[in-house]
C-alpha cells in the first residue's frame, strides 16, 4: 500500500529542434487506497504524468516519492506496481491463462496460480476464453484479459491509462462497474487517466483535472462539480457542460445585480458580503448548469429552439439574450419555439472574473 | 463482366505485355530443347527423356547439388543468425537514433554493392599474395591458402556473408523496431526475466522475419553465382562448382545446349517450390 | 549487467570492422600505384606506406571504362524508366483490387517466382533469343532484358507503399469527382511519392549491380561497369588499383540511394 | 433535397450477409440517425447510399428517379469518413477546394466559396495547415467542409465522433445540428453511440445485423422497443432483464396480482431511471417491490447509479437523479411501478408494457 507524490516535477519531450512540455512543475500527492482520476483533453500531459508515476518516463525534473522513498531513479520493475494501456498489451503467442498467470510464475506455486487465475477470470466473465490464443479475442475480450492480468497481481497501486477508450459503448458500462468492485474489494490506490468524465467521476474519489500540462484543480468529484475553480475545470466537469453569460456587476438601491449586454438582470444580492466580492472585477462571467435551471412564472424571456430527449431525461436548447443556453428539466413539456420564463437555482450559480476566468469565492 | 471487373484486367496489361515478351520465348524455348537436340550442321532430333536420364546419372551434378545445398545452407544459417544478434545488439545497445542510423547504413553498405564489385574485393584479400596472407605474413602468422581446393568454398561463404548478412540483419531490425513499446513496458511492470521478455515478446514478431530472412536468403545464394564466376571460376578443380556454375558452363563452355536447358527448367522448378514456401510463410 | 553490454558493444565493434576493412582496404588499393599493391608488410596506410596517387581513377577516365559506366548509368536509367510506370499500375491493381482476376494473390505468387528465377538459368535462352532478332550486344536488347527483370521487384516494392495509403483517402477523391487518371495522378502518387522515388532508386540499384546479363548481353559495342571487370585481369598483370578505384565509383551510388531513402528502405522490409 | 427511398437492397461480402433486404425511407431536409452496435451493417449502407458500392439487389430512388447505378457525383451525395481521410499532402485550404476543381467556378469563386464554408464550421484560421498538424475537432470540420462546398444536398458522417475528444463531442453534435437547419441539407449520421441518438432524437433507425428492425423517433423505440437489444441499447445505463419466473419466485417481495399471472418463460425489463427507493408508508397497489443490500454506487455528473443485490441474477441497477450516499451492504428496498415495465418473449421479442398487462393483453 503506497502513498505516491510528485514533487515539482517537469517532463520535456525533445524530437530534434522542437521541444514540447507535456508536464509543467506539476505537484500531486496521491494518499494511500484512493481512487485518483486525472481527466483532461487530449495532450493535457495526463498519460505522461501517469507514466512518470509508473516508472516508465523519467522526469526531466522534480522527484517521485512511493510512502517518501524517492524513487524517481527506480525502474518499473522495482516500483511494483500493476497498469492497464489503451491498447491492451497483451502477449500475442500465449493462451489467455498464460496470459494472466506469467507475472505470478517466479511468486506463487502451480496449484495457487490456477486458483487466482480461475478466480479472477470468472470475475471479469472470461473463464470460457481461458484456452484460446489472445490474438484471437476481439478488442473488448482482449481489455478484459488485461484486466484481470492486472487484478490477479498484488501490486502497491494500480495504473489505468484510457482502459475504455478502445472498447464498445455497451462493454464500456459493464468494465465500468468492474473496475469500480475491484477497488472496492482490493482497497489499493489506483490512478486512472481519461478524457471520458463519466468514467472518472463514477469511479474517482479525487479528480485532478488537467490542461497544459498543469493541475487546474484537484478535489473530489463533487467540489469539481459545485465549486470549480476556473472555467475551463466548470466547462469539463458535467454533461451537458455549464452555461456562460457574460455580464456586468449594477448596483440598483440595496440589491446587487449582474445584467447582460442586452439588460436582463439577475438578483445576486443573497450571495454573503457580495459588495466585496464584486469590487474591482469589471466584466463577470455567470456560470449555471443546465440542471439548476427551472421555468419560473418571472424570469428571462427564453425561447426554446431545440430539444434533445431520452425517455425521462429532457435538455432544452434556450435562446437567451441573443446568447443559446442548454437546461436539463425533467418533468417539462417544451417544444421548439414555445417561449418561457426561467430562473436560476440562486445558490448554484458560480461567477467567474471575466478576463483570468478564475472563480469569485 | 461488368466495367468494374475488366477495369483491373487492363491494370495488369502493361506488365504482362513486357514480360510475356521475353518470358514466353524463354520458357517455350526451354521445354522445345529439353526433348529436341540440334548437334552442330546436323539434323533436328527428338530425344524424348534421354536428358532426364543424362541427369540422374550425373555424378558431377549430383556432387553440384551437395556443394550448393553446403554453400547456400551453411552461407544462410551465418547470416541469419550473425543478422539476428547485430540487429538486436543494435537495438538493445544503440538507444540514440542519429546512432542507431549512422550504424546502420554503414552495416547496409556491402548489400548496395554490387556481386561484381564484392567479388573482386574478395579477391583482393583472399588471392595468395593478397592482403589477408600478408597481414598474417606481417603478423609473422603462416599464409592460409583461401582459394585452395579445401579452403575455396568456405572462403566464397565469408565473401557472401560480408556481404549478406545485411539483408537479415535490415528484416530483424525492421521486425524488432516494429514491436509496439507497450509490451516490453508491461514486460518491465511484471518483472520478466531477460530470457521471458524475450520469449513472449520479441520472439513472436521476429520469428517471421528470420523464416522470411532465411528463405529469401536461400533462395538468393541458390541462385547467385557472380561470386564462383568471378572468383574462382568453379575451381580449382570442381570445388566450388555450384549447380548454377554446373549450368553456366553447360551452356556457355561445352554448349551442350539441351542438357543445360533441362537443368535450367529443373532448377526453375525448384526455385518456384522455394518461392511458393517464401509466399506461405509471408502470409501467416 | 554492465559486463554484457561491453561485449555487446565490441561484438557491433569487431562486426563494424569486418565491413569497414574491406571497403578500407579497396579504397586504399584505389589510390595505389600498380606495385603497391601487394606488399610485405601490407601497405595501409596512405602518406604514411605509400604516395597516393590517381593514377587508377586517371586511366578509368581516359579509357573505355568510362564509357561502360555511363553505359550502366544508360541502361539502368532506360529499363527503370520503362518499368516504372506499368508497374505502377501493377501495383495499384494488386493492391486495391485483390479479388479482381489477375489481381488477386495467386497472380501476385507467379510474379514473385519471376523475381525468384535463376538468372543463370535463363541467360542462354534470352542469349538466342536476342540473336534471333540479330540484336545481340545492342542497348535495346539488355534495357528490355533489364525492364521485364525489374517489374516483379518494382511491382513488389510498389504494392507494399501502396498497401500504406488507406481506401478512404482514395475513396474521399471518388466523391470529389475525380477520375481513375487524375485520382491517380493527383493523390497516389504525390502521398506514395517518398514510396515511388525509393522504389526507382532500389529498382536502379538493382540494375546497376547486375552482372550477368550484361557480360552474355553485351560484348565489344554495349559493355557495363560490372561486365568490363573481367577484362582487367587479362594475362598476368591484373590491373588491381584500377578494380579498385572501379569497385569505389560503383559503390557511390548505393551510399547516396541509402543515404536518403533509408526511411523508405527500412519500411519496405517491415511489411516483409 | 430529395426523399430518399431504399428499397430491398442486399449486401454480401465473402459469405457475409451484410444488408439483409433493407427498405427504409428518409424524408427530404431531415438529420437521421442510424444506429446499432458495431458490424451491424450501417457502413455497408451508408457506402451503398453514397454510391460507392453497389448492392447486390434493391434500389434506391432520390424522389422518384432511381439512382442505384449513379456515382457518386450523379447523385450529389458526399461521405464524410471515420478516419475523415483527408488528403495528407495538401493543406486544409486545399484539401476543402479539391472537390471544386473539378468545376467550372474561377480560382476567385472557389476561394470566396471555401472561406465561407471554413468561417461557418470555425475552421476559416488554420486553412494553410497540413492535416497532421490539425486536432481531431478541426479534421473532422475540415472533412464536413470538403464534403459541403461542393453543395452536397445529402452529407453522410461514418462514426463521425468516435475519434473525438469527450467533450469535443458534445460541440461538433450542436455544429451538425447547426449545419443541417442553416443550410437545409439531409444530414445522415451511422452510429453505435446511443448519445448521438438522444442528441438527435427526432428520425432514428436501428440496425442490428444487417436489418432495419425499427425506425421512428427515440421516444418511440424508447418506450416501444420492438426487441430487447434495442431496448438494452438505448439508455444512460442499461436496461435490468429478468427472467420473470425469478422474480415470481423471488422471496421477501411483494408482486402486484396483475403481474402474477404473466407466462414464466417470459422475460421482465424495467429501466434504472424508472426505479425508485421505496420507504415503508408508501403502499402503492401496483408496484413490485424488490429489497436487497447495495453493491456498489456510482455518481456521474449529478445523477447516481446504485447496484443492487436483490437475489437476482445480476445486480438490479437504479439511477436516481440526485446525489445520494449508499455504503455498501446497506438494506434497501426499491420499488418498480408495473405500469413502466417492458415484457418480452423468451426469444426476446417485444411484447407489450407493464400498461398493457394490466389492461390483460398479454395473456398467460
Amino acid at each position: 500500500m503506497v502513498e505516491i507524490l510528485l514533487d515539482n516535477v517537469t517532463k520535456i519531450f525533445k524530437s530534434g529542434k522542437k521541444t514540447t512540455t507535456a508536464v509543467k512543475n506539476l505537484t500531486l500527492r496521491v494518499p494511500d487506497k484512493t481512487f485518483l482520476g486525472l481527466l483532461g483533453p487530449s495532450g493535457c500531459g495526463k498519460t505522461t504524468t501517469l507514466r512518470i508515476m509508473a516508472g516508465l518516463e523519467k522526469p526531466t525534473s522534480g522527484r517521485v516519492y512511493f510512502d517518501g522513498v524517492d524513487v524517481t531513479a527506480m525502474d518499473a520493475s522495482k516500483r511494483n506496481v500493476a497498469m492497464i494501456f489503451q491498447f491492451p498489451a497483451l502477449y500475442p503467442t500465449l493462451s489467455v491463462y498464460d496470459n494472466i498467470a506469467i507475472a505470478l510464475r517466479t511468486k506463487l506455486s502451480p496449484g495457487e496460480i490456477r486458483k487466482e487465475v480461475l478466480g479472477v477470470a470468472e470475475f471479469i466473465g472470461i473463464s470460457d476464453y481461458l484456452k484460446t490464443n489472445v490474438s484471437k479475442l476481439d478488442v473488448n475480450l482482449r481489455q478484459k484479459v488485461a484486466i484481470a492480468k492486472v487484478m490477479v497481481r498484488d501490486p502497491s497501486v494500480f495504473i489505468l491509462d484510457e482502459p475504455l477508450t478502445v472498447v464498445e459503448p455497451k462493454v464500456r458500462n459493464e468494465l465500468r462497474s468492474k473496475l469500480k468492485e475491484i477497488q472496492l474489494k482490493l482497497g489499493k490506490s489506483m490512478i486512472y487517466v481519461s478524457h471520458d468524465q463519466t468514467e472518472v467521476l463514477t469511479l474517482a474519489d479525487k479528480v485532478a483535472v488537467m490542461n497544459n500540462g498543469e493541475i487546474l484543480q484537484y478535489d473530489t468529484p463533487e467540489n469539481l462539480y459545485n465549486k470549480p475553480r476556473d472555467t475551463f475545470v466548470a466547462w469539463f466537469i458535467g454533461y451537458p457542460s455549464m452555461n456562460f453569460i457574460e455580464c456586468e456587476p449594477i448596483r440598483k438601491g440595496d440589491r446587487m445585480y449582474l445584467s447582460t449586454a442586452s439588460g436582463s438582470m439577475y438578483d445576486v444580492s443573497h450571495i454573503p458580503d457580495v459588495e466585496k466580492l464584486l469590487e474591482g472585477h469589471k466584466k463577470l462571467v455567470l456560470g449555471i448548469r443546465p440542471e439548476h435551471i427551472f421555468v419560473a412564472r418571472e424570469g428571462v424571456k427564453a425561447k426554446c429552439v431545440k430539444v434533445e430527449r431520452f425517455g425521462s431525461m429532457k435538455i432544452f436548447h434556450l435562446e437567451v439574450d441573443g446568447t443559446t443556453i442548454k437546461a436539463k428539466m425533467q418533468s417539462i413539456n417544451l417544444t421548439v419555439g414555445d417561449t418561457v420564463q426561467i430562473d436560476f437555482h440562486r445558490d448554484k450559480i458560480i461567477l467567474f472574473d471575466a478576463e483570468s476566468g478564475k472563480s469569485l469565492f | 463482366m461488368s466495367r468494374k471487373n475488366i477495369f483491373p484486367i487492363f491494370l495488369q496489361l502493361p506488365i504482362n505485355i513486357i514480360i510475356f515478351s521475353l518470358v514466353a520465348y524463354v520458357l517455350g524455348w526451354l521445354i522445345y530443347s529439353v526433348f529436341y537436340t540440334t548437334p552442330p550442321g546436323g539434323q533436328t532430333t527428338f530425344i524424348g527423356l534421354n536428358n532426364f536420364i543424362t541427369v540422374l546419372s550425373d555424378a558431377r551434378l549430383f556432387n553440384a547439388v551437395l556443394r550448393t545445398a553446403y554453400y547456400a545452407g551453411l552461407g544462410t544459417a551465418l547470416e541469419v543468425l550473425l543478422g539476428m544478434i547485430i540487429a538486436l545488439g543494435i537495438v538493445n545497445l544503440v538507444s540514440s537514433n542519429i546512432r542507431r542510423f549512422i550504424i546502420l547504413i554503414i552495416f547496409l553498405i556491402p548489400m548496395g554493392l554490387s556481386e561484381a564489385i564484392v567479388s573482386h574485393l574478395w579477391l583482393m584479400l583472399l588471392t595468395p599474395q593478397g592482403y589477408l596472407n600478408s597481414i598474417l605474413r606481417y603478423m609473422g602468422l603462416q599464409p592460409v591458402g583461401w582459394l585452395t581446393e579445401s579452403m575455396a568454398l568456405n572462403s566464397l561463404i565469408l565473401a557472401d556473408v560480408w556481404q549478406w548478412t545485411s539483408l537479415p540483419l535490415l528484416l530483424m531490425y525492421a521486425a524488432r523496431v516494429s514491436i509496439p513499446q507497450d509490451l516490453y513496458d508491461m514486460a518491465k511492470i511484471e518483472r520478466l526475466s531477460a530470457f521471458t521478455t524475450f520469449r513472449v515478446v520479441t520472439w513472436p514478431y521476429i520469428k517471421n522475419a528470420l523464416i522470411v530472412a532465411t528463405l529469401l536468403r536461400f533462395i538468393f545464394m541458390y541462385n547467385t553465382i557472380d561470386k564462383i564466376v568471378l572468383i574462382t571460376f568453379g575451381g580449382p578443380g570442381l570445388a566450388t562448382e555450384t549447380i548454377g556454375y554446373y549450368i553456366w558452363m553447360q551452356s556457355f563452355s561445352y554448349r551442350n545446349i539441351s542438357y543445360s536447358a533441362t537443368l535450367s527448367l529443373l532448377t526453375l522448378l525448384s526455385t518456384a517450390v522455394l518461392a511458393y514456401v517464401f509466399w506461405k510463410s509471408l502470409k501467416r | 549487467m554492465r559486463v554484457i553490454r561491453m561485449l555487446g558493444y565490441l561484438g557491433l565493434i569487431i562486426y563494424g570492422l569486418f565491413i569497414l576493412g574491406p571497403l578500407y582496404v579497396m579504397i586504399v588499393t584505389s589510390l595505389k600505384n600498380i606495385n603497391d599493391v601487394f606488399s610485405i608488410p601490407p601497405k595501409l596506410l596512405p602518406f604514411v606506406d605509400f604516395q597516393p596517387t590517381m593514377e587508377a581513377f586517371e586511366f578509368v577516365a581516359n579509357t573505355r571504362v568510362l564509357y561502360a559506366f555511363l553505359t550502366s548509368l544508360g541502361v539502368a536509367t532506360a529499363a527503370t524508366a520503362i518499368a516504372v510506370i506499368p508497374s505502377l499500375l501493377a501495383a495499384y491493381g494488386f493492391s486495391r483490387y485483390k479479388k479482381a482476376a489477375m489481381n488477386d494473390e495467386r497472380s501476385f505468387f507467379i510474379l514473385l517466382t519471376l523475381r525468384m528465377t535463376p538468372p543463370f538459368a535463363v541467360v542462354l535462352p534470352i542469349f538466342l533469343y536476342w540473336n534471333l532478332f540479330k540484336l545481340y550486344d545492342t542497348y535495346f536488347a539488355l534495357v528490355w532484358t533489364y525492364s521485364v527483370f525489374s517489374v516483379p521487384l518494382a511491382v513488389w516494392l510498389l504494392k507494399g507503399f501502396m498497401d500504406g495509403i488507406p481506401l478512404s483517402i482514395e475513396e474521399a477523391a471518388k466523391l470529389d469527382g475525380y477520375t481513375f487518371m487524375e485520382r491517380l495522378r493527383k493523390f497516389i502518387i504525390p502521398v506514395l511519392g517518398p514510396g515511388i522515388a525509393a522504389t526507382i532508386a532500389l529498382v536502379w540499384l538493382f540494375l546497376w549491380n547486375e552482372f550477368l546479363f550484361a557480360l552474355k548481353l553485351g560484348g565489344s559495342n554495349v559493355i557495363t561497369y560490372t561486365s568490363y571487370l573481367p577484362q582487367l585481369r587479362v594475362g598476368q598483370r591484373i590491373m588491381w588499383n584500377v578494380l579498385g578505384a572501379i569497385g569505389v565509383l560503383g559503390a557511390i551510388p548505393p551510399l547516396i540511394i541509402f543515404l536518403i531513402f533509408r526511411k523508405q528502405i527500412i519500411r519496405v522490409y517491415l511489411g516483409r | 433535397m430529395p426523399k430518399i427511398r431504399l428499397v430491398n437492397i442486399n449486401k454480401k461480402y465473402e459469405g457475409l450477409h451484410l444488408l439483409k433486404n433493407v427498405n427504409l425511407e428518409i424524408p427530404n431536409n431531415t438529420l437521421f440517425v442510424i444506429l446499432g452496435p458495431p458490424r451491424s451493417g450501417k457502413t455497408a449502407l451508408g457506402r451503398i447510399l453514397a454510391g460507392l458500392e453497389l448492392p447486390d439487389s434493391g434500389s434506391i430512388f432520390f424522389d422518384d428517379e432511381d439512382v442505384t447505378y449513379k456515382g457518386p457525383n450523379q447523385r450529389n451525395v458526399s461521405l464524410v469518413f471515420q478516419d475523415f481521410a483527408l488528403y495528407p499532402h495538401l493543406t486544409a485550404y486545399d484539401n476543402i477546394a479539391s472537390s471544386l476543381l473539378k468545376s467550372r467556378l474561377t480560382k476567385e469563386e472557389i476561394r470566396k466559396r471555401v472561406k465561407e464554408f471554413a468561417e461557418y464550421l470555425k475552421i476559416d484560421h488554420r486553412l494553410t495547415h497540413y492535416p497532421s498538424e490539425l486536432s481531431g475537432g478541426e479534421k473532422q470540420r475540415v472533412a464536413i467542409a470538403r464534403a459541403l462546398v461542393r453543395g452536397a444536398q445529402i452529407i453522410i458522417l461514418d462514426e463521425p465522433f468516435v475519434r473525438l475528444d469527450y467533450k469535443v463531442r458534445e460541440d461538433m453534435r450542436a455544429q451538425l445540428y447547426r449545419l443541417h437547419r442553416d443550410l437545409g441539407v439531409t444530414v445522415i449520421i451511422l452510429s453505435s453511440d446511443h448519445m448521438d441518438a438522444m442528441a438527435f432524437p427526432d428520425n432514428i433507425a436501428f440496425m442490428l445485423e444487417g436489418e432495419i428492425i425499427q425506425v421512428g423517433n427515440l421516444d418511440a423505440m424508447y418506450e416501444q422497443p420492438t426487441n430487447l437489444s434495442i431496448a438494452k441499447y438505448l439508455g444512460l445505463v442499461e436496461m435490468n432483464v429478468f427472467p420473470a419466473k425469478s422474480i415470481l419466485d423471488l422471496k421477501g417481495t411483494e408482486i402486484p396480482r396483475s403481474l402474477s399471472m404473466l407466462d414464466g418463460t417470459m422475460l421482465i425489463g424495467f429501466r434504472p431511471e424508472h426505479v425508485t427507493l421505496h420507504y415503508e408508508n408508501t403502499l402503492k397497489p401496483d408496484k413490485i417491490i424488490l429489497a436487497g443490500k447495495v453493491k456498489i454506487t456510482e455518481i456521474v455528473g449529478s445523477e447516481t447509479i446504485v447496484h443492487l443485490d436483490a437475489g437476482l441474477l445480476e445486480p438490479v441497477k437504479v439511477l436516481i437523479s440526485m446525489i445520494v450516499r449508499k455504503t455498501p451492504g446497506e438494506a434497501v428496498r426499491v420499488a418498480v411501478d408495473v405500469k413502466d415495465i417492458y415484457v418480452f418473449d423468451a426469444k426476446g421479442k417485444f411484447v407489450g408494457r407493464g400498461g398493457d398487462l394490466i389492461g390483460g393483453d398479454i395473456a398467460r
